[in-house]
């Protein structure tokens, strides 16, 4: 990059940096024992320890998923009585969305990469974010206790007036482990949102954002948009069941619908909290192993935020049969389609991308082809209940439950596999087995489709959900679905133990095994505690696959001078890089 | 199609469901023709473009507008139709017609009564003319339940102090499954019903008779129908094993526990008691979630329920 | 941000991964004002139970608001006007390196939300011994409107949650005299106190909000 | 972007004072009994006044970062969305009534 310092003689001195394969210190040896991890406020640390208990209550949760579908292999009670099983779906509900889905990829694998892709020593609230986390324990330990001193039974969604006066267990305690999980997930989003605007590195606009980053930006406003009405609603709920204060209790005068809609405020929106983060890494690694740039880098990050927005706008699809206006219905019908179509442009975008590519099939590449197959059909089965006759049949039914699993689960946790695998080599140093990666993918896709594609048919076939019992005529489907899932669980035990295995016997990785051009892989393999050594000027942009590697390094900014936000960082862009246009 | 529909949906039984099928079938062709499509396209680029070397080099492309511009509007156009017929049958599914006949819908954890205009109450079964639009006027006694018969492709929410209402029209006489679809607790999934689609004049026939069975038989015997119609052992078992409440054999006579430490001896006040008013003594050991029958039991018909507890010794 | 020829020194007040103080500030300032956000939806959720159940009962708020002291609403939204105002003059002290001038006017605000915290205790407590208590132990009958237990609910949860955020805001008022003491804060740095104002004067607008809605409606 | 803007004191007294003032306003309103709406219309645009004021020159943010004002003016535009959703439900319902 000779014309880039000359065009730069003031401010930067645009060095080459070569990142170490095996550094002699990094994050993980600068510091250690238990108590360098337990008050870190290193963002890799953090992001670890998060992982670490979102991997304890997948756990958790995938061993519910699995007594419920022994449950269900036969349609009257075979191990579980029905009270029983009603606490088990609620917290499976509870768990996977709260404790799992919502923390997995922004908290944990966020985390980790989200400064290291804006070249930033840290997030801009390392206290903070440590603190976050410690809420999201404190949380925890109150839905254990919950669990533990009766559960609940009510479901995830706490519908009044069941939650607030029929349900047995300990309604209260787990409302509120849940209410004080709210409070992590705002934090978290507001740290991102600030270190995104006010931290990256000189020459990294806008408009060289890593996608990953547009779809945690999105992610964070609305966490913190919408998980305070979370907060609110949970509160008031706690109070119908401490007071009475019938708000949305109709025994006592209040009005239930009321209370659906402000949960669904909140949770709709949170499925795009969800899946957006997803749809960040499926293009870190489509673009990686297509080793090609992004197509329509803007139309997929700006549909990630128009997804953010519309997902505000909608939440009442959820209540079409609740007994709400017609005039919503139609409303909430038609802004629902809405939603669909930035989906659709990103679906289309990263097919785009992968033509004229350079093609690697490795292991995270298989999880997001597999994420791109099952998330659309995921969300055409979407469509299907956002019209409005035909989701007068299906609402709550099994297609439900098989609808939102294809894109939870097909979506969002195979994209959160992915990522996992995509990111190991950086965040343990290691090479896993892509052997039995691979295996381990191809199972989990088939078992995936084996569970819930039977589901979509009974589901249409009128099964409703939350059935402990059920008709005999719908239990072909429900073994067959019993059998997908015990595939997946085959495929998730596989995965677990080669990936630990890869820990401590697994090949040294060297700093960019992938050859991607992203801001993460240009560091050391471990990254240092603090990230970078020196202030890194981005040069390129994180898809310019069409550069060479060997032109491929970071800049280092002689002085501090520019870090920041605003104005440097385009003179930075403009003056290091001529080349890119 | 019609095998098609045979997997897929359950039969088409009112006059409103085959446009709801219709609707049903047009997205998922549209979908899976467009799933392929980009299933294909997927493996194919896979392989037509997998790596070769490891110093590929790909093209520059960021963005192409005309192809863009076309990936957003076909599929804006798309659902916008499907928003338009979706809409279409939801007003059709929520405009009852002036001349339904109508019958009241009590939903209660965890059956369902039916109130007919001669006062009659059927629990469970739902009797209706054929052929002639029926719409239910529903509210809920305690949590929220949701009304479901999926050969009518109808539902909604039954709430409590609310009046809601589905319509139908079945097409010929027949039975069909009523489910309850918003969780309720405990049973939830054992609260169904049957609809009963007869022809008009037997249904005026029915309607004129009902009732009146139960008067004939003794008291014993209408007790144990009147147990099973209300779905008493859906937490009461007749055998022994414990459910949600105490079990109704070798309970008469007995000496209960309370919550509050004192003991009663189940007799025939006691149990008329519980069932007029559940919650004033509450079983040791069992949670107070029985609603109250007043109303929806005569006394003959509790006499009857006492009978019959007797008899299970 | 914008004079970059002239960076000032990292002084000991900045955190490691900041470049240097005017970036730190400016991000917490960022950070406090996406947490009012929240703190405005989290207060929104209350304000749409509030406009729902008004559009369906308007004569029940008529009906009982009369039973709320319109002086006394008054006088604490004067109250906290004033405390907004000697928080607005301690930041200034502090900009213009006045020690002593934020903690006296940071006291003056510890005392006025006091002030608000008695009259909101009088408030309280002549409604409990009418009867008029939250929830289902709400007894009072001076009000034909069947539920007006409903609008009690309400305005104890928005007025209750607001005494919340005002005894938080005392706890920080504190914290910030006793860091003022040791002299931590200069025109250099500043942050807390400047980020404690903005929580505050947000309590203050949700107070300016919630006195015409529940005192003054006739 | 000037973050560290200083109010002059008889400015931020000026402030004050017209928010006290806006204050009374308001209860004298409360006596004239206009007839509804312009009741609530009146009360809450003088509501609104005082929080714009206090937002704009106590809070700082006529001086501040635009992307701060962004974020006030995002929270207001959001709580309407949820307001304005929410009515569409509630205002417009009509129940079935049973005919015996």
């Amino acid at each position: 990059m000779a014309t880039a310092d000359t065009n730069t003689p003031r401010r930067l001195q645009v060095q080459r940096f070569r990142p170490d394969d095996n550094p002699k210190k990094h994050y993980l040896n600068e510091e250690t024992g238990l108590w360098s991890w337990l008050t870190t406020v290193d963002h890799k640390k953090i992001g670890l320890m998060y992982l670490g208990s979102i991997t304890l209550f997948f756990l958790v949760g995938g061993i519910m998923a699995l007594l419920l579908r022994t449950e269900l292999l036969s349609p009257a009670e075979s191990f579980v009585a029905a009270d029983t099983y009603n606490q088990i779906f609620t917290l499976h509900g509870a768990i996977m969305v709260f404790f799992f889905l919502v923390p997995s990829v922004p908290a944990a694998l966020g985390n980790f990469i989200l400064p290291l892709q804006l070249g930033c020593k840290d997030v801009a609230f390392p206290r903070l974010n440590l603190l976050s986390y410690y809420i999201y324990v404190i949380g925890a330990i109150f839905t254990l206790i919950a669990i533990f001193t009766g559960g609940v039974d009510t479901g995830w969604t706490f519908y009044t007036p069941y939650s607030s006066t029929a349900a047995g267990g300990n309604v209260m305690m787990m409302t509120f482990g849940v209410f004080i999980l709210g409070f992590s997930s705002i934090l978290t989003g507001l740290n991102f949102i600030v270190t995104i605007h006010r931290m990256r590195s000189p020459g990294l606009g806008w408009n060289r954002l890593p996608l990953f980053l547009w779809a945690l930006y999105a992610t964070s406003v609305i966490q913190v948009l919408a998980t305070p009405v979370l907060a609110i609603t949970l509160l008031l709920l706690t109070m119908e069941r401490l007071l009475g204060i019938g708000i949305f209790d109709p025994n006592i005068g209040g009005d239930p619908v009321l209370f659906q809609h402000f949960f669904w405020f909140y949770s709709h929106p949170a499925v795009y909290i969800m899946i957006v983060p997803g749809f960040g890494i499926v293009s870190e690694i489509i673009s990686t192993f297509s080793r090609k740039h992004i197509f329509g880098y803007w139309a997929i990050a700006l549909s990630s935020l128009a997804i953010a927005f519309i997902g505000f706008l909608v939440w009442g699809h959820h209540m079409f049969v609740a007994g709400q206006s017609s005039l919503s219905n139609l409303v909430f019908s038609f802004l629902t389609f809405l939603v669909g179509i930035p989906t659709g442009i990103k679906i289309f975008n990263w097919l785009a991308t992968l033509h004229k590519g350079s093609i690697d099939l490795k292991t995270p590449m298989l999880y997001i082809l597999a994420f791109i197959f099952l998330f659309t059909i995921g969300g055409f089965t979407g469509i299907m209940v956002a019209a409005l006759s035909v989701d007068i049949h299906l609402h709550d039914t099994y297609y439900v439950v098989a609808h939102f699993h294809y894109v939870m689960m097909g979506g969002m946790v195979m994209a959160f596999i992915g990522g996992l695998h995509y990111w190991w080599p950086k965040i343990t140093g290691k090479l896993y087995s892509e052997v039995w990666g691979r295996i381990a993918c191809t199972l989990l896709f088939i078992g995936f489709n084996l569970t819930f594609l039977p589901q979509f048919i009974m589901g249409s076939l009128g099964m409703p959900r939350r059935y402990f019992n059920y008709l005999e005529q719908f239990q072909t489907y429900h073994q067959l679905s019993t059998m997908g899932a015990y595939t997946m669980a085959i495929a998730f035990v596989i995965i677990a133990i080669y990936l630990v295995h890869s820990i401590f016997k697994g090949k040294n990785a060297t700093a960019n095994p992938w050859g991607s051009r992203a801001l993460e892989w240009q560091v050391n393999t471990l990254p240092p505690l603090h990230n970078f050594h020196h202030t890194p000027v981005i040069i390129n942009g994180p898809y310019d696959y069409h550069k060479p590697m060997a032109e491929f390094q970071l800049g280092i900014a002689e002085t501090h001078n520019g870090h920041g936000s605003g104005e440097h960082m385009e003179d930075a862009t403009s003056r290091s890089a001529p080349a890119d246009s | 199609m019609n095998r098609l529909n045979d997997f897929l949906l359950p039969p088409a039984k009112s006059t409103t469901a085959a446009e709801v099928d219709a609707l049903f079938n047009f997205i998922n062709l549209v979908s899976i023709f467009l799933l392929l499509g980009i299933t294909i396209a997927m493996i194919y680029f896979v392989i037509k473009y997998r790596r070769r070397s490891e110093d590929d080099v790909t093209p520059l492309i960021h963005h192409i507008n005309w192809l863009e511009i076309t990936w957003s509007v076909i599929p804006l156009l798309l659902v916008l139709i499907v928003f338009g017929w979706g809409y279409k049958g939801y007003t059709d599914l929520r405009t009852t017609p002036d001349d339904a006949y109508q019958v009241r819908v009590v939903a209660n954890s965890w059956f369902w009564e039916f109130h007919y205009e001669n006062g009659h109450v059927s629990i469970d079964e739902l009797y209706v003319p054929a052929e002639r639009p029926v719409e239910l006027v529903m509210r809920s006694s305690d949590v929220i339940h949701s009304f479901y018969v999926p050969d009518f492709r109808v539902k909604h929410d039954v709430i409590p102090n609310r009046y809601t209402s589905v319509w139908f029209e079945v097409k010929e006489p027949g039975e069909s499954v009523v489910f309850c679809t918003e969780y309720c607790g405990f049973a939830h999934s054992d609260m169904y019903a049957t609809v009963y689609a007869l022809e008009q004049n037997e249904f005026d026939d029915w309607l004129a008779a009902a009732g009146s069975d139960l008067d004939d038989l003794p008291p014993a015997e209408r007790g144990q129908v009147l147990v099973d119609r209300y779905g008493c052992t859906t937490c009461h078992s007749t055998d022994g094993s414990t459910l949600q409440g105490p079990s109704f054999q070798d309970n008469f006579g007995q000496n209960r526990e309370l919550t509050d430490g004192s003991t009663v001896v189940v007799d025939e006040n006691f149990i008329r008691e519980s069932i007029l008013e559940p919650s004033a003594k509450i079983a040791a050991g069992y949670p107070d979630i029985m609603q109250s029958f007043a109303g929806s039991l005569s006394d003959e018909d509790i006499d009857g329920i006492i009978e019959y507890i007797k008899t299970l010794e | 941000m914008s004079q970059s020829s002239a960076i000032p020194k990292k002084g000991d007040h900045v955190q490691e991964h900041f470049v240097n103080s005017n970036q730190q500030f400016e991000a917490a300032k960022l950070g406090m004002w996406i947490f009012l956000v929240t703190e405005i939806l989290f207060f929104g959720g209350l304000f749409v139970a509030y406009i729902v159940y008004r559009s369906w009962y308007p004569e029940l708020y008529i009906l009982a608001s009369d039973h709320l002291d319109v002086w006394l609403g008054a006088i604490n939204t004067t109250v906290l006007i004033g405390s907004s105002l000697t928080v607005a003059l301690a930041i200034r002290c502090a900009q213009t390196n006045y020690t002593r001038g934020i903690i006296i006017n940071l006291c003056v605000t510890i005392a006025l939300a006091c002030v608000f915290m008695v009259i909101k205790y009088f408030e309280y407590s002549e409604k409990f011994e009418l009867g008029i208590l939250p929830g289902a132990h709400y007894t009072y009958e001076g009000i034909a409107h069947e539920k007006a237990n409903i609008f009690y609910s309400i305005y104890y949860m928005m007025t209750g949650l607001h005494g919340v955020h005002v005894i938080v805001g005392i706890g920080l008022m504190v914290w910030l005299v006793i860091r003022a003491n040791k002299g931590h804060f200069s025109s250099e740095y500043y942050t807390p106190v400047e980020i404690t104002g903005l929580y505050w004067h947000l309590v203050d607008i949700i107070w300016i909000f919630l006195f015409p809605l529940f005192y003054l409606i006739d | 972007m000037s973050g560290h803007h200083i109010s002059s004191v008889k400015f931020l007294w000026g402030i004050a004072l017209s928010l006290v003032v806006l204050t009374v306003v308001t209860v004298l309103a409360a006596w004239m009994h206009f007839p509804e709406p312009w009741n609530v219309v009146v009360k809450l645009a003088i509501a609104t006044v005082k929080a714009f004021i206090v937002a704009s020159f106590f809070m700082n943010l006529w001086w501040d970062s635009k992307f701060n004002v962004l974020l006030l003016a995002i929270s207001i535009v959001f709580f309407f969305i949820m307001v304005g959703i929410t009515l569409l439900d509630t205002l417009y319902r009509t129940d079935p009534i049973p005919l015996f």
